[in-house]
């Protein structure tokens, strides 16, 4: 299992943290149109490789993180606090399951 | 058109010619033969996996194109094709994925007998288990929806399932009780490297090409048309394309300069030792991410959803094993002396509505058969055949047309998001 | 006539004997072993969240990660940016430890009594942190989580927060977490505990 | 029935020097029933073949008698049933007073197989036979089928075995050293010397590898590095050990067999380094006959002997191309085992067949002679164990002149040493492993610096003595010994024993155009054994390069995967931890009968015995329900109201202190996510609640806008769930109790209404607050009261109660409530693509607000007609209850929609629904068609509103 360097709590075991989603930034809502808008819901980069990706370190300091991550390799190079705009995404739609997470923690 | 003795050419296989070939000790013909790249094909499918090759079978076989190459960057079913755990059913949520599905199944069942391959189909009943009552809800929700598409499929409880599976813990008195069960007796499994063989075998018999080790590097478009592929191993000119290619899929459509709704995400599965059989049904739990069966060789052979984050890591976790493993003895507590053997991991092809997209794209020639999830080999053999009628007739089969990639601007997702349960 | 009734529990069943104590059922046994497990929920808990670089930040002059006692016995610890656990003896008023209203505005400050929210175990004994190891999976070491450490992270599956906090030279751990895990995790510290024979300890105040 | 077993004369020899079985610890144990005796320290098939058994198992396919191979955890042959537990390796596990031991998968017995019938008709059973038979009849695969399910290899399991005490630990060792063997050791002891915490893993039940069966010198050797390993407090060892798997970030995971707390312990590490001495296994040799019992590795004769004092047979033919092979001669001489012949393959003599059936008889040399024997041992060469060196991204490289693979690169934090990397002499093993040690140390120590500077609670690092030494040590080369190449003899044998797997079939595999490695593998199942390839690949790689006529480098192995060493699923799953939350009033729950719902992490009431008379009660008198796990946020600042607006699509900006509102919240795909009250407090203070179930996703929605879309917001979220034991009072008696235990508050209607909030003193608990809402449909009042006195006033109101008919009632009662009154529940009347408007909230949706949460998505679904709609339905006939998820349909038999909540009603005595419907559908007063699981068809009217039950909302404002 890969760490996560947080800033606030030091070097942490992934499962403390839950993905949200790659980095993007929302559209103004009322000047969107349906195609931007469901592009920033639906459509990411999945890139294979340095991804900038928006992360919330549910077990510790509870901060939305911005980490930067290489997807082949899954090494992390650098993470700063979520200043930025995230992805907008809830815990469900990060896993495939008909139940949502909530009914079990990160271990 | 369905010949039922197998494919055009291919040598054949029967009970008969196991003992031929064991008196005479002669050689079994080759499985498939290895061509030289052609500098043109009509059709180029990129992707040496279970959609590919069914998709160049059917090209070849229904349609009679078989001027196709077929390009895996290793070797054929290195992929997800060869990593899953090759469960098959019908029991969806919306009437569009119980058809479509059942017709898999249906052509599944007569696989074997099609590609003169045993592919290994077994009818083992499929089992998703309910612990709170929201999935017996669900459970029933599908169970209704399957028995309108005319499925079998039913809502059963405990002391069913007991019968069904006695070494499930079906006492109550745990943390994920068991309080009933949607059955699916059709559902099975199959040999999953058999089906890829089976149509690698036939595809090269009715003039396919299959090309492994070889690469694509690019795809030439021209204004908005598909022209060609390049590869490691050279150059080919083609007007049609077809993206096969699963985990890969959004970097092989970016080529094309198409953007895809997809992550990839790692699917991992494990094997242990094999025991003596003692579970004979398909058992998968949504709550718990799990699902379990046990092989004709007497392994277990069992898998959870995707990994939490996404990844074009294929090495897997020992958090995955910790997990299914607790997940599996809170199931089945006595089978805690069991050894995991091995474990691997595959890539998912996710989408936001956890359906498929299959068919053309904003690029002509350009035709996408992707997005599969952690559904994809059950779905392998109608995903050929209508993608080769689609590439054959131009037109979109009804079957597929709610699949298409402009629903998810146009705001029509399928329903199977929100209720897809893990069932594998 | 209601009130002498009035009976505050925690969620952890005590161990018998029982007693009252500041309005509070805990157990009255007494453990001498090597290794010991108290329920400490009688502990008075406020939170104060401020921004991390502000006034009370200065008032409180304690860096994250780490936890110090102030003149009054009150254990102050912060492990997230923003944040600080006041912790003091039972009905005691730990705010008033500072004077919050010094702070000058328009820095928003917010002081919540979260007594009732958190459930409190202390883990005493040389072997504390080989327990620990056992459900959690931080470093304890000397080196990396020293005396005055304070970090959150998760035990057993629980979002928990850790101060180590030795008392008279011996190796001892405050947790704390959300009060309705409280039976469980309690439960499972005493499976962990196994190996090295922990045993129950009552409540004693102050017990901070 | 068991008696002790006749059979033929002990092979158990006199004293060894090495022996690691103690005469003085005597006792007996069962083999197929027969009572065995064995020495403590003996392992099952020691014990088993000093008592001159030498079959201990059937193989595979062609059930062909199986004895020793290696005599390690390794050997495929010696895989056994004990009790309960399958697959036991037989020449690992350690013998305990009456172990109860059977072979396996054998009928009717180990000396008389019938399947062994296979073996005649072997020919027509090629590999990968199953492929091309039992095509048609279709109908008959089946029936094939189960009795290919029959050949399964294995033991049992039974369903009644019980589920041992499993554990788990993590540690944060600087080095971790895989291997106990003399590189192993050094390696350690070299890494404590500079201050390290060290970890020595050994599979084996003592430290030493090959000294353990070493000479008189050798044996010296060892007891000095034990002594030296013992007196390291810096490092621990693990023996019976195994690392199993090295993964992403050096997570390195060792399983721990038999503790005395535990069954096993997997152990989760943290490694600064790891050091891999894994040694060397010795490999099997290709031949026909290869597999008959009496044919050994040299390792293993050297076992048998110098281990356990165990005669492995009476007359021997060894085939010997090393040293190793040589030792085993001496060994052989020494133990009075009669060396009839010693073919040399450095002289290019060569074996050709072993003959025999249940045991060796003869083998045949390729200069024609024939030598009767009943032992055949082999040194043909080594495999190196390379596999967590593959997990760490290493692909090994084939070296000729070794005739094995080596590693080529590895990750700064991954080191090797011992066989693995090279040969030598014992001095030079361990001087390569004290300098591997070192340089494990100091590359640990960056990690460990780089680790505190990032730790804020990192004490500064004290230097340790390591970082003093000369900081570039170079790793010494071990020099690489010239082997010949045998990998197959001249005939045709078994390349993997566990598979029954022989060369002829991976001939065939290739000939049949199977022609990379993987689809050898693949098509044979060859290496997909218990033993994962360890004895097996390096063999399957030479016969395909054998066969495909290209260099065994170019062939290549495959990736190992891991485990190293298989794990039991209970290691793995140790104590799993499944937290559960539980209110304070949960022993009062239990102590009435209360039948637990699981919600969640939550256990709740679910009722208290009959759920109708719980709702009748609350309709007519008055009914307490624990509604604790309600999600609550305790919000503060100026800007509250800014948030509310952005996560709710009703309005929040004129919500004056003292008032409450019911909120529905949108994801950004405008579909319905979770719903709730939020009220106001004071000025700057609120308190939200949210489903139990989505409580945890809520907060983290509400922390990702204020930490990255409005950071400029002054607000303070804070979960508050557990810091109010919250009770909903409910029924028109409801505030008559109340006025009897509230203080400090006017419950009077016009001061305290509907919809408000106010904070009192309930049964003397300072510090409560109520609101008046109407989940329920009934006058009712939700107390939230300080989580320790919960139990408190939760029996002061039911005391109080008493004459005013108070019951409890539990969330099946509450669901019948609701569902009287038509109150969604967001995820059950809802699902993943219901948007706001399909919910029937179009009264909640405000549009003309700047921005919410989802906006665009209603903004366009407000034009749109062609959604499903949410109604409430009543069936015809008053007395059907329509199974929740059963269908709607339309005349042509479609899908037109389905039954989302449906209970019959005591307040109204009939059956009530909520469903989602077609557009064509909703409009009041329409009949449809609901298709009952029974197959069955019943009408059902579409109502005017939601609520079946007090529409006007007469009763909750009272």
């Amino acid at each position: 299992m890969i760490t996560i360097p947080c800033p606030y709590c030091g070097p942490r075991n992934t499962s403390e943290f839950r993905y949200v989603g790659e980095q993007g930034s929302r559209p103004d809502p009322n000047r969107t149109t349906p195609a931007e808008w469901r592009s920033y819901l639906y459509t990411q980069s999945n890139e294979a490789g340095w991804v900038a990706e928006t992360w919330w370190h549910g077990s510790g300091c509870r901060r939305y993180l911005i980490v930067e991550r290489h997807t082949v390799t899954n090494e992390v190079r650098t993470i700063q606090p979520s200043a930025v705009h995230p992805r907008h995404c809830l815990r469900h739609e990060a896993d495939s399951g008909e139940e949502l997470t909530a009914e079990r923690d990160p271990a | 058109m369905r010949r039922r003795n197998g494919p055009r050419g291919a040598s054949r296989y029967s009970a008969f010619d196991l003992v031929r070939h064991g008196v005479s000790g002669s050689r079994w013909p080759s499985v498939w033969r290895a061509r030289d790249l052609q500098p043109s094909y009509d059709v180029v499918v990129i992707g040496g996996g279970v959609h590919g090759l069914a998709t160049a079978y059917y090209l070849a076989d229904h349609h009679g194109i078989t001027n196709v190459a077929v390009l895996e960057k290793s070797y054929l079913g290195s992929g997800a094709s060869g990593r899953n755990t090759a469960i098959i059913r019908s029991n969806y949520l919306t009437p569009e994925g119980v058809r479509f599905y059942d017709r898999s199944l249906k052509l599944y069942q007569t696989l074997a007998a099609d590609l003169n391959f045993n592919v290994m189909f077994s009818r083992r009943g499929h089992l998703t288990l309910a612990h709170n009552d929201s999935s017996v809800r669900t459970m029933r929700w599908r169970a209704e929806v399957n028995k309108l598409e005319g499925i079998e499929s039913e809502v059963i409880g405990p002391s069913e399932i007991k019968k069904l599976v006695p070494y499930l813990d079906t006492s109550g008195g745990v943390r994920y009780p068991i309080l009933g069960a949607l059955y699916h007796p059709p559902g099975g499994t199959i040999r999953h490297d058999a089906v890829v063989w089976g149509y690698a075998r036939a595809a090269d018999a009715l003039g396919v090409h299959l090309h492994q080790k070889t690469e694509v590097t690019e795809i030439d478009v021209s204004s908005d048309r598909v022209v060609g592929v390049r590869t490691n191993q050279g150059s080919i000119a083609t007007s049609v394309v077809v993206n096969c290619t699963a985990g890969w899929s959004s970097l092989i459509s970016k080529m094309a300069g198409v953007e895809m709704p997809i992550k990839t995400f790692p699917l991992q599965a494990a094997v242990t030792e094999p025991v003596r059989p003692f579970l004979h049904a398909v058992v998968v739990s949504g709550t718990l991410h799990v699902y379990v069966n046990q092989t004709d060789r007497g392994e277990l052979v069992f898998g959870a959803s995707v990994d939490p984050f996404p990844s074009y890591s294929m090495r897997g976790s020992l958090e995955f094993t910790e997990g299914v493993a607790g997940d599996l003895l809170e199931l089945m507590p006595s089978l805690a002396a069991m050894r995991v053997l091995r474990q691997w991991a595959g890539l998912c092809d996710v989408t936001p509505d956890f359906s498929p997209i299959m068919g053309p794209t904003p690029v002509t020639g350009f035709y996408v058969d992707v997005g599969w999830g952690t559904y994809g080999f059950k779905a392998a053999p109608v995903a050929g055949e209508a993608i080769a009628q689609l590439i054959a007739t131009k037109e979109t089969p009804k079957l597929i047309a709610g699949f298409d990639l402009a629903r998810f601007s146009e705001d029509r997702l399928v329903a199977e998001k929100g209720a897809a349960a893990v069932g594998h | 006539m209601v009130s002498e009734r009035r009976i505050a529990r925690s969620p952890i069943k005590p161990v018998p004997p029982v007693k009252m104590m500041h309005g509070w059922e805990v157990s009255a046994r007494r453990s001498s072993r090597a290794l010991r497990i108290t329920d400490a929920t009688p502990l008075a808990k406020t939170l104060v969240r401020a921004p991390a670089d502000g006034g009370a930040a200065q008032l409180f002059d304690v860096p994250l990660g780490h936890a110090a006692r102030n003149e009054t016995g009150v254990l102050v610890s912060t492990a997230a940016p923003g944040e600080w656990w006041l912790i003091g003896a039972p009905q005691a008023d730990p705010s008033k430890a500072i004077e919050i209203e010094s702070v000058e505005r328009p820095e928003l400050v917010s002081l919540l009594d979260l007594t009732h929210e958190r459930a409190a175990v202390r883990l005493t004994g040389g072997t504390a942190h080989k327990l620990l190891e056992k459900v959690c999976a931080i470093n304890l070491s000397e080196q990396v989580t020293p005396n005055g450490a304070a970090l959150r992270s998760s035990v057993a599956r629980v979002v928990t927060d850790i101060v180590r906090d030795d008392s008279n030279g011996e190796r001892s751990y405050l947790l704390h977490f959300e009060r309705s895990y409280g039976q469980y995790l309690f439960d499972a510290l005493l499976d962990a505990g196994r190996e090295f024979s922990v045993d129950v300890d009552g409540f004693v105040p102050p017990g901070i | 029935m068991r008696s002790t077993a006749t059979r033929a004369k002990s092979m158990r020899l006199g004293p060894q020097p090495g022996e690691v079985i103690d005469r003085e610890q005597q006792f007996t144990f069962t083999w197929n029933d027969k009572r065995y005796s064995a020495y403590s320290g003996d392992t099952i098939v020691s014990a088993l073949s000093a008592a001159g058994e030498r079959i201990f198992s059937r193989s595979f396919k062609y059930h062909r008698p199986r004895g020793v191979l290696t005599a390690s955890y390794l050997d495929p042959n010696c895989i056994l049933q004990v009790g309960d537990e399958p697959n036991v390796r037989g020449a690992h596990r350690r013998v305990t007073p009456g172990l109860a031991v059977r072979s396996q998968n054998t009928w009717p017995s180990l000396r008389f197989d019938v399947k062994a019938a296979n073996q005649s008709i072997a020919r027509f059973l090629p590999a990968g036979f199953y492929y091309k038979t039992f095509i048609k009849p279709q109908r008959l695969w089946p029936a094939y089928e189960s009795v290919l399910r029959r050949f399964a290899a294995g033991g049992t399991v039974s369903a009644a075995a019980r589920h041992g005490y499993f554990d788990k630990r993590y540690v944060h060792p600087d080095v971790i050293v895989a291997g106990g063997g003399p590189a192993g050791m050094a390696a350690a002891l070299a890494a404590a010397e500079l201050g390290a915490q060290v970890v020595l893993v050994e599979e084996e039940h003592e430290l030493g590898g090959h000294l353990k069966w070493g000479d008189h010198e050798e044996l010296q050797i060892l007891d000095a590095l034990r002594a030296e390993v013992d007196a390291a407090s810096n490092v621990e060892v693990m023996l019976d050990s195994v690392v199993t798997g090295r993964y992403d970030g050096n997570w390195v995971s060792v399983l721990q067999r038999h503790l005395p707390h535990a069954v096993e312990r997997l152990v989760k590490a943290r490694a600064k380094s790891l050091v891999v001495a894994a040694g060397l296994i010795e490999r099997p040799y290709v031949f026909e006959g290869n597999d008959i019992p009496g044919v050994m590795l040299s390792t293993a004769v050297r076992r048998l002997i110098n281990l356990y004092a165990v005669k492995p047979g009476e007359r021997a033919v060894v085939f010997t191309a090393n040293s190793e092979g040589d030792a085993a001669v001496r060994d052989l001489q020494r133990a009075g085992v009669e060396v009839a012949r010693v073919v040399d393959a450095r002289r290019g003599n060569h074996i050709m067949r072993a003959r025999g059936g249940r045991g060796l008889h003869s083998v045949d040399c390729d200069d024609g002679q024939r030598v009767r024997c009943d032992l055949l041992v082999t040194a043909v060469g080594w495999t190196a164990p390379t596999s967590l060196l593959n997990m760490a991204g290493d692909r090994p490289i084939y070296n000729q002149s070794a005739a094995r693979f080596f590693p080529s690169e590895l990750p700064d934090d991954v080191l090797a040493t011992g066989g693995i990397v090279g040969d030598g002499t014992l001095d030079q093993l361990i001087d390569h492993g004290r300098a591997t040690g070192r340089v494990a140390v100091r590359r640990a120590a960056v990690v460990a610096d780089a680790l505190c500077a990032a730790t804020p609670q990192c004490r500064e690092p004290e230097k340790a003595p390591g970082a003093l030494v000369s900081v570039h040590e170079s790793l010494p080369e071990l020099p690489i010994d010239e082997h010949p190449a045998l990998f197959r003899a001249a005939t045709h044998g078994i390349v993997d024993y566990s598979e029954d797997v022989t060369s002829k079939d991976l001939f065939g595999a290739v000939e049949e155009g199977y022609d990379s490695i993987e689809l050898v593998k693949r098509y044979t199942t060859a290496t997909m054994g218990p033993a994962q390839g360890k004895l097996e690949t390096v063999n399957v790689a030479a016969v395909v390069a054998e066969a495909t006529d290209c260099p065994i480098e170019e062939i290549g192995t495959t990736v190992w995967r891991s485990p190293y060493s298989p794990v039991t699923l209970g290691a793995l799953a140790g104590r799993t931890f499944e937290p559960v939350r539980f209110s304070p009033m949960q022993p009062w729950h239990e102590r009435h009968g209360a039948s637990p719902l699981v919600a969640g992490q939550w256990i709740r009431p679910d009722h208290y015995g009959d759920a109708a008379a719980e709702a009748r009660n609350v309709r007519t008198n008055v009914g307490l329900i624990d509604v604790t796990p309600l999600g609550k946020f305790d919000l503060r600042g100026p800007d509250v109201p800014h948030l509310l607006n952005l996560l709710y699509v009703n309005k929040w900006s004129k919500l004056e202190v003292g008032a409450v509102r019911y909120g529905v919240m949108c994801a950004e795909d405008g579909v319905v996510f979770d719903d709730g009250v939020t009220g106001r407090l004071g000025e700057d203070h609120y308190v939200m609640t949210a489903t139990s179930s989505g409580a945890d996703a809520v907060w983290e929605w509400i922390e990702n806008w204020l930490q990255t879309e409005r950071p400029d917001w002054r607000v303070h979220a804070t979960p508050v769930t557990s810091a109010y034991a919250s009770i909903n009072v409910a029924g028109p008696k409801s505030r008559e109790l109340l006025l009897r235990v509230a203080e400090g508050i006017d419950l009077s209607p016009h001061t305290f209404p509907y919809m408000r909030v106010r904070s009192a003193r309930i049964a003397d608990i300072d510090d409560c607050f109520m609101w008046r809402i109407g989940f329920t449909g009934e006058l009712s009042y939700e107390i939230h009261v300080p989580a320790a006195y919960g139990m408190f006033v939760w029996e002061t109101l039911m005391e109080t109660g008493e004459d005013l008919g108070v019951r409890p009632f539990g969330v099946e009662a509450q669901r019948i409530l609701r569902l009287e009154k038509g109150h969604l529940i967001v995820g059950q009347d809802t699902d993943g693509l219901t948007k706001a408007y399909a919910a029937g909230l179009s009264w909640a949706i405000k549009l003309d607000k700047d921005d919410f949460a989802g906006k665009p998505e209603l903004v366009w679904q407000s034009t749109r007609e062609d959604y499903f709609r949410l109604v409430g339905l009543q069936p015809l006939d008053e007395s059907l209850v329509p199974a929740e998820g059963s269908q709607i349909i339309d005349d042509d038999g479609s899908i037109a929609g389905r039954i989302t909540s449906s209970r019959m009603s005591p307040a109204l005595d009939r059956s009530i629904c909520l469903g989602q419907v077609a557009p064509h559908l909703s409009a009041a007063g329409t009949t449809v068609t609901v298709k009952l699981p029974d197959g069955s068809r019943m009408p059902a009217t579409v109502t005017t509103q939601h609520a079946h039950f007090d529409p006007e909302g007469a009763r909750l404002r009272g």
